[in-house]
This record gives C-alpha cells, sequence and structure tokens, in this order.
C-alpha cells in the first residue's frame, strides 16, 4: 500500500458561470470501498464524469496508479481497468441480456479481431467459454433466466442489476458505480448491497456513489461527503453523518 | 384548491410513484421534502401534465385536470418551475419573462406582473439585454421564478429551488418565495432540504422511494425524528 | 444443418442462372444489380455502426476511374485494376473518415453528400487526367484462354455475371463475418449506445474508420467492376442521385441483414427498375421509387427481407438502426 | 474590383441561397432533420408560379402569396402526415422519406407538369440605367422581396409570441411546453414557414430563369454547403454562408472560371477542417 | 393491424403488376420487318429532345410502310420502330442499347442523342448491330467501333458553323464562345482550329468555360463585354440560350447570340429568352425546303414535305422543330439509302457498302468518306444550315456546306 491507486488534484469543471466541482482533492487506497454522497447537485456525477473521461477538459489531475489519465478518452481509460456504472441505466436496450455482458468482454478477450473474422478454432473456444463467463455472471444478480429477453425490455431493478454485471464483465480494478440502488426495490437492493461487498472481498477498489445514504454507510467503511461542488467530509460513516457542516448539508441550516 | 388522489406513476414498468394523495389549500405554502429519487419531481410532472399517471386523479378547483396537455394546465393557473432552472439559454432574460407570459393575452396585465418581478427581483432589471446562459446560478432561479410568475398562476409548483446553490443565494430565494406567497399565491414546493423547506412552508409531505411516510404542519414536521433517519440513513 | 440448406440452395440457383436465360439484357441487369448490391452492403454496414452516408457512390467513382486510369494508362490488366481501386477508395475513405467521422449523424450525411459533389466536380475539371466530362473508355477485361476454354468478355456477358457472383461473394463473405465475429459485435454496441461502447474500451472513431474504409474498398471494386462492364467512366457516372439510390435500395431491402437485405434491395431496385424502364411513362419511375421507398419505411421498417415475418406476424426483431441525432456531450 | 453587375449577380444568388438555405436551418432547429425534398419542394413552387401567374394570368404578386401559403401548407402535410409519426423512431425513418420524397415529387412534376423547360415572364420587365450601369427591374425586385421576406423572417422569429415560441420549443420542448407552448402546432409552424420560404424564393426566380422538373437540386446542394458553411441550427449562420456563397461564387466565376465551383466547396472543406460545427454553430465534443 | 397487413399485400400486388407490364408484348407480326431501335433521352432534363424527334421518326415510318417499304435486294421490307429511354447519360445509353439489341432484338440503332457513344457502342459491337450516331471524340469507327457510322459530325463541323455565323454577320470583328466544362474538352481542338481561321480574316476569339447546371450567365456576359465581343458561339442547350440572351438583355447587351444546336420550340425560346431579347438568335436548322445551296433529291425533299403534313394532320400543330432533319430522320434516311445499296441484311456487306458510298439523304446527297477525311474516319457530310429567329419564326439566315469530300 505504498501509493494510493487513484489521485484527484484540484479537479475544477466549471459548466460556463457554473462551477460543478471545485478543487476536489481524493486520495484512494487498493482495495478501498469509498462511498461518495451529498445533496443533489453536489457534483457527485461530475465528479464521476471526469474520472471516466466523460468529459475530457477541466482543470487539475487524476493518477492512476501513478500515471496521468486527465485528458485520455473514456476508451482509454477503461482499458486501464476502471470502469463505470451509469446514473440512468445505460444499457445495450436492443440486444438481449446476455449479449450485453458479452459486448462487455472486449477488453479481455484473448484473440484478435483477424482470429475472430476468420472463425478460427481459438476464437470459436473463446466465444463459448465468454457464454459461459456471462451465464455464470448473470447467477449472482439472478438475471440467468433473462438472458434471452431483450435488455430494452427489463423491468427497471434488473436493469440496474445487469449495467453492475456489465462492469463486473470488463474485470475492472476500480469500478464507479453511479446509484446503483436508486429506484430499485427493497430485495434487489439487499442483492446489490451484498453483491458489491462481494467484490470489495475480492481487492476490486469501489467508488460508490449513492443517495440512499443507509446503504453507503452499510457498504462503505469511508465516505467523502461533496456538498457545491466541495468536499465538506471524508472519514468514517460515524464522523461523516454526524458532522454538522453534512447535516446542514442535507437539511439545511438549522435556526440560530 | 389543488387535490391527488392515490396517484401511482410508471416508468419503464419501475413505480416511481406508489399511490399518493396530497392536498394544497387556496393561498397555501405546502412543501414535499424526501431525499432525491424518491418520486418527489415526477410528482410535479404529474400535475403539470408532463406526465400522465397511471393510476389516480387529479383535482383543481373542482376541475379534473389529469389527461389534460399540459397548456391546458398551464392556462388554468398551475405553473411549474422545473428542476435545474431550464432557463431558455439563448433567449434573453427578458424573452424568458416573456415566455413565462406565453398564455397571458392582457399586455396590461404581463405589464404589471413585470413591474412586480423586477421589484422582486432588480437584479434581473439589470440583466433584461443578457442571455440567459449568461447568468449565474443564483440569478437563473430568480428568472425561473420570475418566468413561472409571469403566467400569472394562482399555484406554483417550485422543484428544488436550492439545487446547486450557495446556501447564502438558497437563503435569498427562500425570501422572495415567502413574498410571493404572501401576495396570495398558493406554493408547492419540493425541497431536499428539509430545513429550509420545512421552515418556510406551513404543511409539508415527506417522501421515500415513492411513498408518502410522513405529512402534517410543518411544526410538527421539523420536531419528528423520522425526517433525519429517512435522510441520512440513521 | 438447416441453417446451411437455403444459402447453398440460392448458390446453386444463382451459378444455375445462365442456363435458365442468357439473354443478355437480363443478364446485365442482373450483373448491374449486383455491383450496387456491394455497395449496398457496404453502406449497411457503415449504417450498421449507427452513421449514415449520403456520398457512397463516390467511392465507386474513386474506384471507377483508379482502374480506368491505371488500365488505360499502365496497361494493367482489369484484374489488378479491380485491387488498385479498391484500394484507392479505402485510402479516400480512411482519410475522409478521420475527418468527418467526428461529426455525427446528420452531419455526417451532409458532409458525405457534399464530398460526392466534390468528387464530381474534381473529376470534370481536372481533364489532363480524368479527360473532364468526356470521360474515360476502359477496356473490358481481356479474352482469357485455359486450355482449350476460351472465355470471351466481349462476345457474351455470362463470364461478366461469374465476375460479378464472385465478387458478390467476397464481398457478402466479408460483411457478414465482419457481422458475424467480434467487429460486429463491436459495431452493433457502438450504433447501439455510443456512450457505454466507449466507457466499456472501444475506441469509437478507430472502429468507424475501419468499416467506412472497408465499405471504401469494396464499393470503389463495385465502381470500378461497373465501368470496365459498361466501358465508360464519367464524372455523373456515379453521383448524388446513385448515393441517394444506394440508401434507397439498403432501407427498401431491409437493413436487418448486412447481405440479404442489400442484395434483395438492388435487385429490387435496379434490376427490376432497369427493367421497367421501357413500359412506364416518362415520370412514373421515380413517382414508383418514390412511394415504395415512404412504403417501406412507413409500414415496412424492416425492409423487404422483413415482409416474411411481417405477414406471418411473427415478432420482428428488426428495424432500422438509430442514428444518432447528435453527439451531446459536454466540453 | 469585379464590375457593378458582378455585384448584384452576387446579390441575387446569396438571396436565393439565403431564402432556400434559411428554411432548411429553420425546419431543422425545431425538428433535427434536413428536409432532402426542400429543393423540390422549391421546385414545385416554381410550377405553381407558372401555371398561376404565365398561364392563368393572376397577378404576380398575388401569385407569389398562393405560392408561398400553398408550399407551405404542403410542408404541413408532409409534417404532420410523414415526418411526425416517424420521429419517435429515430433520425434515419424521416430523414429516408424526405429523400423518397424527391422521387415522389420529380416524378409527379413530369408526369403531370411535362419535363420541357417552362418560361414564366418578367414580372416587371424592363431595365434601369443609373449612369453607365444598366440593372432589370426584375432583378431589382426579386433582391428587395427577398431582403424584405428576410427582414420579416427576422421580425417573427426575434419579435413576436410565435417566433418566441419556435425559439423556446427549439431550446428546450419539455419547458416550453411547462409554458403553454403546444409543440405540434409550434412544429407546423416552423415546417409552414420553412416552407414557404422555399415557395418565395421559387416565385422569386422562376421569372428570372426556367422552370422544369429537375431545377430543385442545385438549390438544395447550394443551400447544404451554406448551411455546412454557417453552421447548421443558425439562422444567421445560413445568411453568411449564403452570402458567402453567393459572392464567392459570382467573383470567383469572373476571376477564375469554371474552378470557381470547387472553389465553393474548397471553402467547405476548409470550415470543416478548421470548424467542424461552422462558423456560426455550437461547438461540440 | 389486419388494415396494414391489407395495405402492404395491396402494394405488394401492385409491384408486381408492375413487373408483370413488360411482359405483355404484342406478338411478332409476320410480314418481313426491318427493327429499327432508337436511342434518345425519353426522362431527365434532356428529354424534351427525345419527345420531340421520336413522333417525326415514326411519322417517317409510318409513311414508308404505307408507300411500301423498303426494298432490300428481291425483299420488301416494313419498318418497326423501338424506342428506348437513354436517359443522356453513357450508363442508360447502354441499358437503353441492351433492352433494344438483346430484348426487342434490333438489327440497327439511329438517332442516338445522347452522351457517351463508346458505352453505347460496346453493346451494338459485338452483336454486328449496324449504329448510326453523332460524333464523340472516344468514338473510333473504323477502329474499335466498326460497326458505327457517324450520322452527325457535331464536333468537327464546329469550325465551319462558326465560320457560318460569322458569314451572316458581316460586321463581326470578336467571336465569344461559352461551353460548359461538359463540352469544352470535346471542342477544344475545333475551337483552336475556327480561331485559327477567323484570325485570318481579322477576327478574334476569346472563350470561356461554365459550370454544367448554372442558369445565371451574367458574370460570364459581364467578361465577354470587357473584351469587346459582337456574336457568341455556344453549344449549350436551348434553355441555357435563352438565359443568356435574356441576362444578356438584362445587362443591355447587344451582340448576337448563336447556338450550336437546334432550337427546339422557337414559340417557348422566345417566351423564356423574352420576345426582344430572343429576336435575331441564330441556330442550327437543318431544314431540307429551306436549303439554298445544297440540292436535295426530289423523293426525299417531297418525303419531308409529307412527314411536315401528316406530322400536322397527326398532332394538330406544325411541326416546328427541325433538329430530327440533323438526327433521328437523317440518320434514318442514311440508313435506308445505304440498305437498299447493298441489297442486303448482311452487316459487313452493309459497312462496306457506307465506306465511300454516296447516298441521297434529307440534307443532300453525301459521301462517306472510307479515309480520313474531316479529322475523322467514317463520316457522313453535313450542311451548316442556318436560322435567324423572327418573331415568333425562324427564318433562313446563312449557309455553309461541307462540300468538298475527295
Amino acid at each position: 500500500m505504498a501509493m494510493p491507486i487513484l489521485e484527484l488534484r484540484k479537479l475544477t469543471k466549471r459548466f460556463g458561470n457554473l462551477i460543478a466541482l471545485r478543487e476536489f482533492d481524493l486520495d484512494i487506497n487498493q482495495g478501498e470501498l469509498i462511498g461518495v454522497i451529498g445533496p443533489n447537485g453536489s457534483g457527485k456525477t461530475t465528479l464521476f464524469n471526469l474520472i471516466s473521461g466523460y468529459y475530457r477538459r477541466f482543470e487539475g489531475e487524476i493518477i492512476y496508479r501513478g500515471k496521468r489519465i486527465s485528458g485520455l478518452r473514456s476508451d482509454q481509460i477503461a482499458r486501464k481497468g476502471i470502469a463505470r456504472v451509469f446514473q440512468s441505466y445505460v444499457l445495450y436496450e436492443d440486444a438481449t441480456v446476455l449479449e450485453n455482458i458479452t459486448r462487455c468482454f472486449y477488453l479481455i478477450c484473448k484473440t484478435n479481431s483477424w482470429q475472430s473474422f476468420f472463425n478460427t478454432s481459438r476464437y470459436c473456444k473463446e466465444e463459448v467459454t465468454q457464454r459461459a463467463e456471462a451465464e455464470e455472471l448473470l447467477q449472482p444478480v439472478g438475471l440467468a433466466e433473462f438472458r434471452d429477453s431483450l435488455a430494452g425490455k427489463l423491468p427497471y431493478g434488473y436493469c440496474r442489476l445487469l449495467a453492475l454485471a456489465m462492469a463486473l464483465a470488463t474485470n475492472p480494478t476500480l469500478l464507479l458505480l453511479d446509484e446503483p440502488m436508486a429506484g430499485i426495490s427493497h430485495e434487489e437492493k439487499g442483492l446489490v448491497i451484498n453483491l458489491i461487498k462481494k467484490l470489495g472481498d475480492q481487492g476490486i477498489t469501489i467508488m460508490l456513489v449513492e443517495h440512499d445514504v443507509k446503504a453507503v454507510v452499510d457498504i462503505c467503511p469511508r465516505l467523502v461527503v461533496l456538498d457545491f461542488g466541495r468536499k465538506i467530509a471524508d472519514g468514517s460513516p460515524e464522523e461523516v453523518t454526524t458532522d454538522r457542516k453534512v447535516i446542514e448539508a442535507y437539511l439545511g441550516v438549522e435556526e440560530g | 384548491m389543488l387535490l391527488l388522489k392515490s396517484i401511482r406513476v410508471h416508468y419503464n414498468k419501475r413505480e416511481a410513484v406508489k399511490g399518493i394523495s396530497l392536498e394544497v389549500g387556496e393561498g397555501d405554502f405546502v412543501v414535499v421534502i424526501g431525499p432525491n429519487g424518491a418520486g418527489k419531481t415526477s410528482v410535479l410532472n404529474v400535475i403539470s401534465g408532463v406526465i400522465n399517471p397511471s393510476e389516480g386523479e387529479v383535482w383543481f378547483r373542482s376541475e379534473r385536470i389529469d389527461r389534460l396537455a399540459p397548456e391546458k394546465i398551464a392556462a388554468r393557473g398551475i405553473i411549474h418551475v422545473p428542476e435545474g432552472r431550464r432557463i431558455f439559454p439563448k433567449l434573453t432574460v427578458m424573452e424568458n419573462l416573456q415566455m413565462g407570459a406565453y398564455l397571458q393575452k392582457d399586455k396590461t396585465k404581463v405589464e404589471r406582473e413585470l413591474e412586480r418581478i423586477f421589484h422582486l427581483f432588480p437584479i434581473l432589471k439589470e440583466r433584461t439585454r443578457q442571455r440567459g446562459e449568461s447568468l449565474s446560478g443564483g440569478e437563473q432561479q430568480m428568472l425561473a421564478i420570475g418566468r413561472g410568475l409571469m403566467a400569472g398562476p394562482a399555484l406554483l409548483l417550485i422543484d428544488e429551488p436550492s439545487l446547486g446553490l450557495s446556501p447564502l443565494v438558497t437563503q435569498h430565494v427562500a425570501e422572495q418565495m415567502t413574498v410571493i406567497n404572501r401576495e396570495g399565491i398558493a406554493i408547492l414546493l419540493v425541497e431536499q432540504n428539509a430545513r429550509m423547506g420545512l421552515k418556510l412552508a406551513n404543511r409539508g409531505y415527506v417522501l421515500t422511494n415513492g411513498d408518502l411516510v410522513l405529512e402534517g404542519t410543518t411544526a410538527e414536521l421539523v420536531k419528528n425524528e423520522e425526517i433525519r433517519k429517512a435522510y441520512l440513513g440513521l | 444443418m438447416k441453417k446451411v440448406i437455403p444459402p447453398v440452395v440460392g448458390l446453386i440457383l444463382v451459378l444455375c442462372f445462365p442456363l435458365i436465360t442468357t439473354d443478355p439484357f437480363i443478364l446485365s441487369l442482373v450483373i448491374e444489380a449486383g455491383v450496387w448490391a456491394i455497395a449496398v452492403m457496404g453502406f449497411v454496414a457503415i449504417l450498421r455502426t449507427g452513421e449514415f452516408s449520403l456520398g457512397q457512390a463516390a467511392f465507386m467513382a474513386i474506384g471507377g476511374y483508379a482502374s480506368a486510369l491505371v488500365t488505360i494508362n499502365l496497361g494493367i490488366p482489369f484484374w489488378f485494376g479491380l485491387v488498385v481501386a479498391g484500394i484507392a477508395a479505402a485510402l479516400v475513405a480512411l482519410a475522409l473518415g478521420v475527418v468527418v467521422l467526428r461529426l455525427g449523424g446528420i452531419y455526417f450525411a451532409i458532409v458525405t453528400l457534399v464530398f460526392g459533389e466534390i468528387v464530381r466536380i474534381v473529376a470534370s475539371n481536372w481533364q489532363s487526367l480524368t479527360r473532364g466530362a468526356t470521360g474515360l473508355t476502359p477496356s473490358a477485361p481481356s479474352t482469357i484462354h485455359i486450355g482449350n476454354i476460351t472465355i470471351d468478355f466481349i462476345a457474351s456477358k455470362v463470364p461478366f455475371y461469374y465476375v460479378m457472383v464472385v465478387l458478390v461473394l467476397i464481398a457478402a463473405v466479408v460483411f457478414w463475418r465482419a457481422d458475424r465475429s467480434r467487429l460486429g459485435r463491436i459495431f452493433r454496441s457502438i450504433a447501439s449506445n455510443e456512450l457505454l461502447a466507449e466507457h466499456m474500451g472501444i475506441h469509437l472513431m478507430k472502429y468507424k474508420v475501419i468499416i467506412f474504409a472497408i465499405a471504401g474498398f469494396f464499393t470503389g471494386i463495385a465502381g470500378a467492376f461497373f465501368c470496365h462492364f459498361t466501358l465508360f467512366m464519367g464524372p455523373t457516372t456515379f453521383d448524388v442521385w446513385d448515393s441517394i439510390m444506394i440508401l434507397i435500395m439498403g432501407i427498401v431491402g431491409g437493413t436487418s441483414s448486412v447481405v440479404l437485405g442489400p442484395i434483395i434491395g438492388a435487385l429490387v431496385l435496379s434490376a427490376g427498375g432497369g427493367y421497367l424502364t421501357s413500359a412506364l411513362m416518362v415520370g412514373m419511375k421515380p413517382l414508383i421509387y418514390g412511394i415504395i421507398v415512404i412504403v417501406v419505411v412507413v409500414l415496412l421498417p424492416g425492409g423487404l427481407v422483413d415482409l416474411g415475418r411481417y405477414i406471418s406476424r411473427a415478432p420482428r426483431i428488426s428495424s432500422m438502426p438509430a442514428v444518432r441525432r447528435h453527439k451531446k456531450r459536454g466540453d | 474590383m469585379p464590375p457593378v453587375a458582378v455585384w448584384m449577380d452576387g446579390l441575387l444568388l446569396s438571396s436565393i441561397y439565403i431564402l432556400i438555405a434559411s428554411g432548411l436551418v429553420l425546419v431543422f432547429s425545431i425538428m433535427g432533420i434536413v428536409n432532402f425534398a426542400h429543393g423540390q419542394l422549391y421546385m414545385l413552387g416554381a410550377f405553381l408560379i407558372y401555371y398561376m401567374f404565365a398561364r392563368a394570368g393572376i397577378n404576380y404578386f398575388v401569385s407569389l402569396i398562393i405560392t408561398a401559403v400553398a408550399i407551405g401548407l404542403l410542408g404541413i402535410a408532409i409534417e404532420r402526415g410523414l415526418l411526425r409519426p416517424l420521429a419517435p423512431n429515430g433520425l434515419l425513418p424521416p430523414v429516408v422519406v424526405t429523400l423518397g420524397l424527391i422521387f415522389l415529387f420529380e416524378g409527379i412534376a413530369t408526369l403531370f407538369f411535362g419535363p420541357a423547360k417552362k418560361a414564366v415572364p418578367s414580372a416587371v420587365p424592363g431595365v434601369s440605367s443609373i449612369g453607365a450601369l444598366t440593372v432589370s427591374n426584375e432583378k431589382l425586385v426579386v433582391v428587395a422581396i427577398a431582403v424584405a421576406v428576410m427582414i420579416g423572417l427576422y421580425f417573427l422569429v426575434s419579435h413576436t409570441r410565435m417566433g418566441l415560441a419556435m425559439r423556446a420549443s427549439a431550446q428546450d420542448p419539455y419547458t416550453a411546453s411547462l409554458y403553454g407552448v403546444r409543440r405540434g402546432r409550434t412544429l407546423s409552424q416552423t415546417m409552414f414557414i420553412g416552407c414557404a420560404l422555399a415557395g418565395i424564393a421559387a416565385s422569386l426566380m422562376a421569372p428570372l430563369y426556367f422552370v422544369d422538373p429537375w431545377i430543385g437540386l442545385t438549390p438544395l446542394i447550394m443551400a447544404l454547403l451554406a448551411i455546412v458553411i454557417g453552421g447548421l441550427g443558425s439562422v444567421l449562420g445560413a445568411v453568411v454562408g449564403g452570402a458567402l456563397l453567393g459572392f464567392s461564387g459570382t467573383f470567383l466565376i469572373y476571376y477564375l472560371g469554371p474552378w470557381s465551383e470547387l472553389t465553393a466547396f474548397l471553402i467547405v472543406i476548409a470550415v470543416l477542417l478548421l470548424r467542424p460545427e461552422g462558423i456560426f454553430g455550437r461547438p461540440r465534443a | 393491424m389486419k388494415k396494414k397487413l391489407m395495405t402492404i399485400s395491396v402494394a405488394v400486388l401492385a409491384l408486381a403488376v408492375f413487373l408483370m407490364l413488360p411482359a405483355c408484348r404484342p406478338p411478332e407480326p409476320e410480314v418481313a420487318t426491318l427493327k429499327v431501335g432508337c436511342i434518345m433521352p425519353f426522362s431527365g432534363p434532356a428529354s424534351p429532345w427525345g419527345d420531340a424527334i421520336k413522333p417525326q421518326m415514326e411519322v417517317y415510318a409510318e409513311l414508308i410502310n404505307e408507300d411500301g417499304g423498303i426494298k432490300i435486294g428481291n425483299e420488301t421490307y416494313q419498318v418497326e420502330m423501338f424506342f428506348a429511354d437513354g436517359e443522356y447519360s453513357p450508363e442508360g445509353g447502354s441499358r437503353a442499347a441492351k433492352e433494344l439489341v438483346y430484348d426487342k432484338k434490333v438489327s440497327f440503332i439511329v438517332g442516338y442523342y445522347g452522351d457517351g457513344f463508346p458505352a453505347t457502342a460496346a453493346v451494338t459491337n459485338p452483336e454486328k448491330v449496324i449504329f448510326i450516331s453523332k460524333e464523340h471524340p472516344d468514338f473510333d469507327p473504323l477502329g474499335k467501333h466498326p460497326y458505327t457510322v457517324i450520322g452527325t459530325p457535331v464536333i468537327e463541323f464546329v469550325d465551319t458553323q462558326i465560320l457560318a455565323f460569322v458569314e451572316a454577320y458581316p460586321g463581326t470583328t470578336m467571336v465569344g464562345d461559352l461551353e460548359s466544362t461538359l463540352v469544352e474538352p470535346m471542342l477544344e481542338k475545333e475551337i483552336a482550329q475556327a480561331k485559327a481561321e477567323l484570325e485570318e480574316r481579322g477576327i478574334g476569339l476569346f472563350s470561356q468555360t461554365h459550370p454544367v447546371g448554372i442558369t445565371d450567365f451574367t458574370t460570364y456576359l459581364v467578361k465577354f463585354d470587357e473584351e469587346g465581343v459582337d456574336l457568341i458561339y455556344t453549344w449549350a442547350a436551348t434553355g441555357y440560350v435563352a438565359m443568356m440572351a435574356k441576362q444578356s438583355a438584362e445587362q443591355g447587351y447587344d451582340w448576337h447570340l448563336c447556338q450550336a444546336g437546334t432550337m427546339l420550340d422557337p414559340y417557348e425560346f422566345a417566351e423564356m429568352a423574352g420576345y426582344e431579347a430572343a429576336q435575331g438568335t441564330m441556330s442550327d436548322w437543318p431544314c431540307p425546303w429551306a436549303l439554298k445551296k445544297v440540292e436535295v433529291s426530289p423523293e426525299l425533299l417531297e418525303m419531308a414535305g409529307r412527314i411536315a403534313d401528316r406530322y400536322q394532320e397527326k398532332y394538330g400543330e406544325p411541326m416546328r422543330y427541325m433538329g430530327g432533319f440533323g438526327y433521328g430522320l437523317q440518320h434514318m434516311s442514311q440508313l435506308f439509302a445505304g440498305l437498299e445499296k447493298a441489297g442486303t441484311l448482311d452487316p459487313d456487306q452493309i459497312m462496306d457498302t457506307f465506306k465511300g458510298g454516296t447516298f441521297d439523304t434529307f440534307l443532300g446527297e453525301y459521301t462517306l468518306s472510307g479515309e480520313k477525311t474531316y479529322g475523322s474516319l467514317l463520316v457522313f457530310g453535313y450542311p451548316n444550315c442556318l436560322s435567324k429567329l423572327e418573331g415568333y419564326e425562324e427564318v433562313y439566315a446563312s449557309e455553309h456546306p461541307i462540300l468538298e469530300i475527295p
């Protein structure tokens, strides 16, 4: 644990006159589970957009495993092992659930495009194993029985689960989860929480943006609180939830 | 004045609002609070007719208004100030205000309304010729509310006015809302910032996950520990 | 095994076609349809990454000119001319793709349309090379003698027919394999959701340029073949109308399959249209084309390929590929 | 400096490009699609003028107004009947339909009006001499009307309630609907205005040139070029692009002859390379 | 859903019916017939020419058949005409030729009006179908295209035509030449030759090229004015010449406008250009009965008259367009004269007869050179009979026949 896996240095993002994120600093260590919370519009999603390369023009620096990744394209960042699950459900809606997963194996394919083009036996074998892997990935999120239905026709909660499974398919080192629990049922929520915990046990570093503070507190040993584009707190759930600034950010300033 | 009877909303089979009933009286100031994703915005969208509820009824001044087109509802005096302000970026401040009065045919009334808004938000008067996109967040929020007022509403639905605003600006916007309400316009405020919402309104509803968990006068709600739990998950 | 039967039967039918009729009129209509089918396959392949090009005929023109020029000026045989044509068109597609594929959706369509006009204007003005509107007169492939067998491209259309069949087959196999292999998965990912695809590590530009260049390669070959078949290559041989016709053939044939739809579309509109020309009143042909396009788009978005499914009311999995309106992105 | 006649001609060509391009842009900015059949609407408008003014002898200005309205109504029919129902299916189906309409309209025109070139007599015959300079009255009137129409369009879009609604709806249809703007109506209004502009352009140009079923393509391509130069979605861009093409066209003809044609395209390529979104386009990516 | 299905079925049915249409053809006639094909544009912007010449050719064939037909050897043949749409493009020409040769089984193709003769000849040659057409730089009647004949030497006559125009206006000092980028490369050599010949007479020539499809020539006209041009020669099609006339008048220019082609309809031309502006416009006018220096055989002169009369009778309006006598009708007369002389239908013998033979045509007696004559190989002569527009009528202006064939 000599070096943090991800270092964010003075990240600032402006939209015209609006500053969505200002001078944001954060170090994340390998295997850490970090919850990022904050009221609506506090800059959480913007933060993810910067890390995942969705926005490429901003101030500050992002260093991943000692190398600067700010300014790179999303696909280059993904190639380095950073996977992202989007806030609203972003899926290949016109493909089946299974196909959604297999499409995410792009980065971990062992055969190249030519082998795939000529349908070599190695490629065929890989296809078969990938299919099996995909089915395996569907098991823990409980989507195995939906493998052949169109992703666009899935109930909302399942979409979130699928998105999670897809992020896992890329075999990430760092996982950015943007509100994986928004709008899903209680049982599903339990599923997701367990899953995230299990991933954490596997050593995957996870950054979790979530509104459901209860769930975040449940999962993450470390919380970062954003308000108005600034980091206002960073620490254990107990410290954070009793922090006056945090409470004010959420509930408003108390009288007097 | 406004009555919602067990409204349900589905997005893509997902139930976002699970049977909510709600009431706003004439000249009332009601707040709906709750964490994000609780379905607050969906409720406003149902009232203003942007989305149709899958179940339930909306009544306004003893007239059923669900299933009416948004412009029909706006014509009846329900004006929605949307979340994120949604100023028309390329229109000037003046034009943004004029858009608010789109359905208002009476020119003198529009003039009067404009006077009132400039009185309420003097900063807007200085910026009438600037484009909407050039305003700061707080100014945009004032413009959004001003634009809503231009329609001469009986009921103003305001969605998260504090979104992304600094506490100081939020404070200012809050004061203006109180002034507006005092002038006789009923307000249905949707807010995440619970303390501010509860301070301003006289009645409140608490939503989590599409369910109504609490309702009552703000005086009662302020003391309720449930709210803190709902928010911070403690 | 069942899956193999229809294509095999189809291929046998195609190969036996000259036994059914050697009528050069019918054969030339079918040969021309084959040429268009290749171009349409390219168009559909690009479309299936979510971009639609209105300048595909420009690549036919580039291929046609490239082949005509090298065969006439350097005396290179027709067969190498085809390859040169393909490479030239692919290189131009590569360069154009790098510049304009950044612009999504309708921008791309407009710019490719404009590109087609540029090619036409350069061809008609660069007289020292292209001889302007006078055009070039490439010749048919020279007669081949293999033992006792003589293949004469001038006396009969049948050799051309088989060359066309081979070219269509090669193009079909390449596009089909590309569609079925991982490349196809990548293209579908891009078409389905660019944002997600990019975040899954797919370099959008790279793959879009690749398919644009592959399509350009085959489209160029198609153009070269066509000009050696009709023995003429001029600035208006492949123009804006042809680009639009390629799009229309693609849509009418159906974009749900990368091979069958284009072939059906080209056969119906190019061969069928050519067959009808003399039977119709002036103005009827464009009118019918227009009506066919609108009827297909409104009632049968999957194209003619989807007709069977439509009539049997089986669930249709296909419709037109989603084409982005705009790139939405902050700065 | 080229002679005044060349300036005048540039002005004339600019007028036609601007009228057509701004109609296209207007429709695009609200509906998000380019109506590729716009040039054919122009062609139909020219035939209308021919039949009303040249054949039936209706007063030119009355014919012009009727043509504008008729083409506008045809635009509404296309928008309501074809484009609007297809809009939810993405960009491709409506665009393909407009491409199909090109063939449909050309077929109809050939079938019903015949392929021969038709002549529309000058509405304002004669020439005016100002010193050594001779300008046809027709061209003066055309430029005057085009300028008036563009000023009218500017006024309509920027100073009327309808224009405000159009602009608001183009920027944010959701919020506009909250304040009572009916999207469907705005779409129809925009299509009407955009297509009426094509009708006006046709009415202005028909007496200067001839009318046949194929006159739609060149103005369409020039208008598309103007739009690419000026930026998609900006009427100001269409005006600047159209003027650039119109004047550069005639000036370059004067100095370069036929290569002028290529030069116009080179301008477009330069714009695409340096500023892909066009001069007045919103930067993207 | 059902309704949608119905609509689809109807559409498919309609499509099928359309596809069946060409299959329903009348049975073959039993009398000996001469199948003559003709490729002209019947769709697209050039279609008015096809539409104008086709009825004239039909009338001619009709009259020949009424007179008993064409006597070739011992057999008399009725003439059957087949027309195909060449769309004025090489591909269209090629497609139309295929249709005529392969499908309609014609033995001759005449009156090709369009671009890309080589593409068309490539279809007719292997089938030994005799193809009479106009001239094209890549058109090689004795080499690559042995079964083709240049019926109208359009390119060669450029310099004599310019001379004819200049002769009609003796005071000319400067000729302006305005061509599209389409035809400019074709004419380059001829224009240079004309320039040299004009210079001998102390007349200058100033050439300009314009892009295809433009309708506004004002800038070019301004340049002509600056160069002091007083006669403009152009290959542009009638509609565009009308635009030049109109725009000249608008600029107040006063020069003679001369178009290389025939005027499609003098009335429409005058309407398009404006009555005043159109006056004096000169055109090619291959009108047999108006020829003054060339002698036409009495039978053909009579036939020309009968064609005009029958045309008037059949269509209720006078035959205004004379281009037929330069293209379709002329080619037919050339072909029939050759066939009667050859006395056989064998294509090789017919071609042998053509080479160096002398024939009566609508435009006088002409000799086909078997040798290089006017810079090309196998060619009929052509008199440059020119007209001038007066009122709504074309009237005789001048004539410069190509007579000397070695």
